[in-house]
């Protein structure tokens, strides 16, 4: 599935880039997380769909805007 | 007075004390409010490993992060009664001793002033965005998480 | 940093904006500040029974009124971890829309702050004995008193 | 018993005056809110000696600094 993803912080920091379209085996969040979470490794994250925070068991579309978000440091 | 459009809370840099004075001086007409509460969260110069933090580099997804704001401001109108309230964040680089947030809270009561603020900063730093990078002395850095 | 001398609480007419700044501008010095809170009472235009209020005229039995007032300082000081904190009053003719009271307290974390802000604005309003003289448009006037 | 007594907001309006000292016929808190009750009508009051608000039990010395309170107005 064509996805554009977002990354934030340090996850783009850790990735060298802050986007990238990708088309990615995955139909859920919960397997986009499984399939970033190696990438990542202990860094805990959030992801957004066009730009709502989203929920292990939301379905991805085609196209969607993902954003992969660190710990929040607002403040 | 809820507001439906979606706002800019971003600042490039600190918070100057002279917007803060502007933003308390433009309520002085309204002379339905009887109670303001602010909030501002300042970099603190952190010893972290015996590196002391300089600054904090703030970046934000800027544009989900304005929505977000957006439905906190929109959530507290509901919950509190007031008259106004105003919300701005700095992104990009802010020194220790720097104003990074600034919360701004009126009502006719001061109950309704200072619940509302508090309600906003807890939501602001739980909800909200935004990514900081504490940077040290010898330029290394480490990315903060909030509490 | 508790102060044991009893301070003058007390400002002659309204808190200017420009005083709240330069009070706010005074802390970014001190860099184990994480969070400030600044509660400001603003005089509102009630109307009551048909009669706008357009000033208070305050005044104090300013020496206890000090005294009273650094004790409810030394108190906070003893319940909080605060780094700061600071307190102004108006004496004299306030008019609507301008502010006559000013609570600055300041902390390394928010929860501090805050609390600390709202117990001293409490404490103020109960115990301190200033008075108030709400005056209307057509001179006439009546006597504040605190909820 | 000669006390310096105080006035102030609308007490002090009321008895025309912020200040004066009196010879009174009282020795305790209870006595002199019982001899200004009349005065004063309807206005509640409380009492500072020397600086410090008083209960009713508390005893009067001589040449002590009274106050006459109205309710208070701060913030």
């Amino acid at each position: 599935m064509i996805l554009k993803l977002n990354y934030f912080g340090q996850i783009a920091q850790m990735l060298h880039k802050e986007e990238e379209v990708l088309d990615l085996p995955v139909t859920t969040i919960r397997e986009l997380k499984s399939y970033y979470a190696e990438k990542l490794q202990t860094i805990p994250f959030s992801v957004a769909v066009n730009q709502q925070l989203a929920g292990e068991t939301d379905q991805l579309n085609e196209n969607d805007e993902v954003a992969l978000l660190p710990p929040f440091a607002g403040g | 007075m809820a507001d439906k459009k979606v706002k800019n809370v971003f600042v490039e840099g600190p918070i100057t004390p002279e917007k803060i004075a502007n933003s308390i001086a433009h309520h002085q007409v309204k002379t339905n409010i009887g109670a303001h509460d602010i909030f501002l969260g300042q970099v603190r110069a952190d010893v972290i490993e015996g590196k002391t933090v300089q600054a904090i580099d703030y970046s934000a997804y800027e544009e989900m992060a304005n929505k977000v704001f957006h439905e906190i401001r929109e959530s507290a109108f509901d919950k509190f009664d007031l008259t106004c309230m105003h919300i701005y964040h700095s992104k990009g680089l802010v020194k220790t001793g720097e104003i990074c947030l600034f919360v701004f809270t009126s009502s006719a009561h001061r109950k309704e002033a200072m619940e509302a603020c508090r309600y906003l900063v807890e939501e602001i730093k739980a909800k909200v965005p935004i990514f900081g990078k504490e940077v040290f002395e010898d330029a290394s850095f480490q990315w903060k998480v909030n509490q």
